[in-house]
């Protein structure tokens, strides 16, 4: 799988991590570019289920980044995000989704290097994993009309 | 209709003329019995079948089917329509009436659904007479029968050494006679033998004219009785041989979709929840209204034929514990 | 109707939208004009003021919608309040967006029936679509088969009201008297005031040759009809238009039916008398 | 348990508490229980209570919100009660608890063949069926739920009435050996595992509609804006169903098992709800239903909560399966 470039899609906070990842672009700190960040209010506004509908419309790995515990703008957001994430995630791995499918952090609006840091770390991680074959909707018949209708 | 008798041993060699035909079998997976594409090598010596835990119903009307793939912003449809030919053994005789119940609803009610046509066309449906009445089971008291044809293309009867085989379809009746030592044209099916078919006395269920109870209608408190236990799951309509009503999705992806039906339920509060909000069947109570008037009154006023098979899978599977046989008798009760 | 056995039902036919106009002001209600694509399409589909069709955004759905277009006009008319998924599909489309319809569907209001009475069409919000079409209709070419016509069409606000082009030329018209009305005074506003049912019962109509047709909201429906029966006209002279949830339109999906009836095959058009007999669920 | 405590004393509460209706069962032509709305005291002859029993009763109460509703409740159906109270789905002054003892319930599925025949007694560790006039003795430990196998508390937590009676021991055990023994599998074969049980469901939603904590009035399932997933049964789809279900009852489910009995296709349900349970439990030392006033484990935080976030702090004995 070398020239597999997963599909990435980031939920990151508004007021730290979505920053912390502005400035990362700002400081021209590299990282790949396989990840698509949508903004969320906060990281205690992300449902699981956004998490599940991503993959299963064909996302390879999911992030989900908001301030660290203590920092949120709306005083305890990410305090809940953390339960419920946490909680979540350890039912995707008694499922038995491979764990890079899904990744929780913590980013600052000053963390720029973190953030560069973590989406390499991550899309490595999410390489190394494959992409998500086991996760996704039922789709080949579409695809297949997709060609033929061209 | 033609009765044909054949030699065990000849019917399963019969059974080989239907090569370009998928056979398929009620098959135990786990907990539960399925149809199942077979080998003819793989079929039971003595042709015995469990019932199959979801109706029949599938076969036909599957629970999840493409009606036609579309482009989303240019005119171009493609209809997605099933050539599979297939021969289906084992079902029950109340199977096959369930079968006859969709068969009205999709083809002789016009417009003609051309989905169901097709797999009607392409599907040989040989059903065997019951050799045990199952759990729950009630045909017996519908007056329906565990030797009746129903809507089977044929149904096989046990006679010991010989394979009795009712047909009334052309093709099946063609490729069987040249290994039967037997057959004749019969008009009706009572002349036939059908070798040992399972008696009892069956449970006395009043059933009443579809007028009678139409007149019901407005009965509240009969209703709300009777759906007070209800969850308003659709375990019952679902595994109902004869519950066909449906929902049409779209699926897309990028710039194509499909447009896909579904099985729906009238047990379902969304069912037939309006846009504005507005909702005609607001309660359980409307909804069971309308699940026991359809089979018993509208489905025998549209197309003739009582809505229940009396398979009993309704009464197995309810969480509330509902049995549709004491439902029939409360309603009974309320007879003006 | 399907006139061919071998015709996919489900199949919609491709079309395109012509010209969309938001019709109220609160924009939550737009008017599209649709044609057919196809030259063959167009022949075959003829219709009568009553039926409705299936819209199709390929991608969101299908919903249905009575025509309010008269059966000559060259262009399909339809006008779809914002509501749900489909609907707010529907008003994102523009002129040159392709969509598929299915039909023409039901029934319709049946002039033959009533040749030589008086007409008393009543309606009320966005449900005046189909009729909208009968009175065009019942104007261009029985006008000279029928006696009086009246109109009681009746709104929130005036701007809510629609067709207003349409509702001028008939007030022009001789042969119709328009009563139109809104639920309270507006600065400006010379027409009724009052709730569809109470001018209803301030019409003066002949109960005994007069045919009512009724289309709107349940509960407007629901008032309308006692006072018209306490006018002495018969259950047998009404006819209303009723609206359900429906998926196939067909009589297949099994959603939309009052009792034994479907109303997407055996309505929408019912006479009072024969709704009696069934279910209240509507 | 006497039948004549149990007639008495619901009748009892019915009048001292001025009830309109009360929740219990009563036998159905199969001698197994099926519940029953009772709305006068006399009726209350049929009243029934044995391990025949299958859906928790506590799932009717938010149908009840205006009206004064007495229910039969073992240990399960008690904590279910103390959750609604908690969520704000019904007062307590509004439901009159008639605490039963509770030996545990017969998985119906359990018995395969013996399905369908008439259940005649049960004695003290066995119950008696009934088929084609044969009879047979079965041992009732055998035939219970998977839920009652692994359940801790099986009398009544809290109760206005009580009926007298041996209750099954409290234990855990089985769910948590099955937990167990999934967990040994790689995660490539408990994913297929669990996407076998998947593909069996039908989505006719009798599991959501037979547990007391899936009232919401819609359902993620089957919201059209947005659309999470197909209502077609695909075996993602279905994956998806069932995985958020569990997790909307994290924390929150007691284990009663009624969803597990309702399925007709028999999924394994318990499983995911009983792993979702004891995760919350070795995170937050919480278990659902046990205390009136508590908030549900996934409604509030502390700040010491652990946290396994990259760039937390704590990233050692991060709990994983595998």
């Amino acid at each position: 799988m070398e020239d597999f470039e997963p599909k990435i899609i980031a939920f990151l906070c508004n007021w730290c991590s979505y920053a912390g990842a502005d400035l990362a672009g700002v400081s021209r700190f590299q990282y790949p570019p396989n990840v698509r960040i949508i903004r969320v209010p906060c990281s205690g506004r992300v449902n699981p289920l956004f998490v599940l509908k991503a993959l299963y419309e064909g996302a390879d790995g999911v992030l989900v980044s908001g301030c660290h515990p203590g920092d949120c703008h709306y005083q305890s957001g990410n305090y809940y995000a953390r339960r419920r994430l946490e909680v979540f995630n350890n039912l995707l791995n008694f499922l038995g989704l491979n764990p890079a499918r899904f990744k929780m952090a913590w980013i600052s609006a000053s963390e720029g290097a973190q953030f560069a840091q973590l989406v390499r770390e991550y899309v490595q991680e999410v390489k190394d994993a494959g992409p998500n074959l086991e996760f996704v909707r039922e789709k080949a018949d579409l695809v297949r009309f997709l060609n033929e209708a061209r | 209709m033609l009765f044909l008798k054949l030699k065990r041993e000849n019917f399963f060699q019969a059974l080989g003329e239907f090569s370009e035909y998928a056979l398929y079998v009620p098959r135990r997976e786990g907990e539960r019995v399925l149809l199942k594409e077979t080998s003819l090598q793989d079929l039971p010596e003595n042709l015995y079948f469990e019932r199959t835990t979801g109706s029949a119903k599938e076969i036909l009307f599957p629970q999840e089917e493409t009606l036609f793939y579309f482009k989303r912003y240019e005119p171009l449809e493609r209809p997605k329509l099933e050539d599979r030919k297939k021969l289906v053994l084992g079902l029950r005789p109340c199977d096959a009436h369930g079968i006859q119940v969709l068969e009205d609803n999709f083809l002789n009610l016009e417009p003609v659904d051309v989905y169901f046509k097709r797999r009607r066309e392409n599907t040989l449906l040989v059903t065997i007479a019951c050799s045990q009445f199952e759990d729950n089971c009630f045909c017996d008291s519908l007056g329906l029968g565990p030797d009746r044809l129903n809507g089977a293309d044929a149904i096989i009867y046990d006679l010991r050494e010989a394979v009795g085989v009712l047909s009334r379809s052309a093709i099946l009746s063609e490729k069987l006679k040249g290994y039967a030592f037997q057959f004749q044209e019969v008009e009706n099916e009572d002349q036939v033998e059908k070798g040992e078919v399972p008696r009892r006395d069956p449970e006395q269920l009043p059933i009443l004219s579809p007028e009678e109870y139409l007149a019901l209608i407005s009965e509240d408190k009969l209703w709300e009785k009777i759906s007070s236990p209800c969850l308003g799951c659709a375990s019952c309509t679902y595994l109902c041989p004869t519950c066909y009503c449906f929902d049409l999705q779209d699926v897309t992806y990028g710039p194509v979709g499909k447009r896909v039906r579904t099985y729906d339920s009238c047990m379902f509060g969304l069912y037939t929840l309006e846009a504005s909000g507005h909702n005609p069947r607001p309660t359980l109570k409307e909804r069971w209204r309308q699940r026991f008037l359809h089979k018993f009154s509208y489905i025998p006023f549209l197309e003739g034929i009582l809505g229940c098979t009396g398979c009993g899978r309704c009464i197995e599977v309810c969480p509330a514990g509902i049995d549709l046989r004491e439902v029939i008798k409360d309603v009974a009760k309320f007879k003006r | 109707m399907w006139q061919s056995s071998n015709a996919n039902p489900y199949l919609p036919l491709p079309a395109r939208v012509e010209r969309v106009r938001f019709e109220s002001e609160d924009r939550s209600l737009k008017t599209l004009w649709i044609s057919l694509l196809n030259e063959k399409d167009r022949e075959n589909f003829r219709f009568r003021p009553g039926q409705f069709i299936e819209l199709s955004v390929p991608g969101k759905g299908e919903s249905p919608f009575g025509i309010a277009s008269s059966p000559h006009e060259e262009l399909l008319k339809i006008t779809v309040n914002k509501t749900g998924t489909v609907t707010k599909a529907i008003h994102q489309l523009d002129q040159g967006d392709f969509v598929g319809i299915r039909g023409p569907l039901g029934n319709y209001y049946p002039i033959e029936d009533v040749l030589g009475a008086n007409l008393f069409i009543i309606s009320g919000g966005f449900a005046f679509t189909t009729l909208a079409s009968f009175t065009e209709y019942v104007l261009q070419d029985w006008s000279d088969k029928v006696k009086e016509i009246d109109l009681v069409y009746g709104a929130r606000t005036p701007g809510m009201l629609l067709y207003k082009d349409l509702l001028e030329q008939w007030r022009e018209n001789p042969r119709i008297k328009v009563h139109l009305t809104v639920d309270r005074e507006f600065p400006g506003w010379t027409g009724l005031v009052g709730f569809v049912p109470d001018i209803v019962a301030r019409v003066d109509v002949d109960p005994v040759n007069t045919y009512c047709f009724i289309c709107g909201p349940p509960i407007m429906i629901k008032l309308t009809i006692p006072k018209l029966l306490e006018k002495g006209i018969s259950k047998e002279k009404i006819y209303t238009s009723l609206e359900r949830r429906m998926k196939c339109g067909i009589g297949k999906c099994g959603r939309c039916n009052i009792g034994p009836k479907y109303v997407c095959r055996d309505g929408p058009i019912f006479k009072v008398s024969e709704l009696e007999k069934l279910p209240q669920e509507y | 348990m006497r039948q004549d405590d149990l007639f008495l004393t619901c009748q009892k509460a019915f009048q001292e508490r001025g009830l309109d209706l009360l929740l219990g069962y009563e036998k159905s032509s199969s001698g197994f229980l099926r519940p029953a709305v009772f709305t006068a005291p006399e009726s209350l002859e049929r009243i029934s209570w044995d391990p025949s029993a299958s859906l928790n009763l506590a799932t009717y109460l938010p149908r009840f919100k205006s009206k004064k509703v007495g229910i039969l409740a073992p240990g399960c159906v008690s904590r279910s009660i103390i959750i609604l109270i908690n969520e704000g789905q019904i007062n307590r002054e509004q439901v009159t608890i008639i605490g039963v003892p509770c030996r545990g319930l017969i998985e119906k599925r359990k018995l395969g063949d013996l399905e369908g025949v008439r259940l005649v007694e049960f004695r003290d560790v066995s119950f008696v069926l009934e088929k084609e006039n044969q009879r047979r003795e079965l041992n009732l430990e055998d035939y219970l739920s998977e839920s009652c196998l692994s359940c801790a508390y099986p009398a009544p937590v809290i109760y206005d009435y009580l009926i007298q009676g041996p209750s099954r021991e409290g234990s855990k055990g089985f769910l948590e050996k099955r937990i167990k023994d999934l967990t040994r599998l790689s995660p490539e074969e408990r994913l297929l595992y669990f996407k076998r049980e998947a593909e069996k469901c039908i989505r006719c939603y009798a599991c959501r509609q037979a547990c007391p904590m899936c009232y919401c009035e819609s359902c993620f399932v089957e919201s059209s804006e947005p659309r999470w997933l197909q209502a077609a049964p695909e075996p993602v789809d279905n994956l998806i169903w069932l995985l958020t279900r569990v997790y909307h009852l994290a924390g929150r489910c007691v284990q009663c098992g009624s969803c597990s009995r309702a399925c007709p296709e028999g999924v394994d349900l318990m499983s995911l709800l009983a792993w979702a349970n004891q995760s919350v439990f070795e995170l937050f030392q919480y278990q659902p239903g046990l205390k009136i006033g508590e908030k549900p484990a996934l409604g509030e935080y502390r700040l010491e909560d652990p946290d396994f976030f990259w760039g937390g702090g704590q990233t050692e004995g991060k709990k994983c399966c595998s």
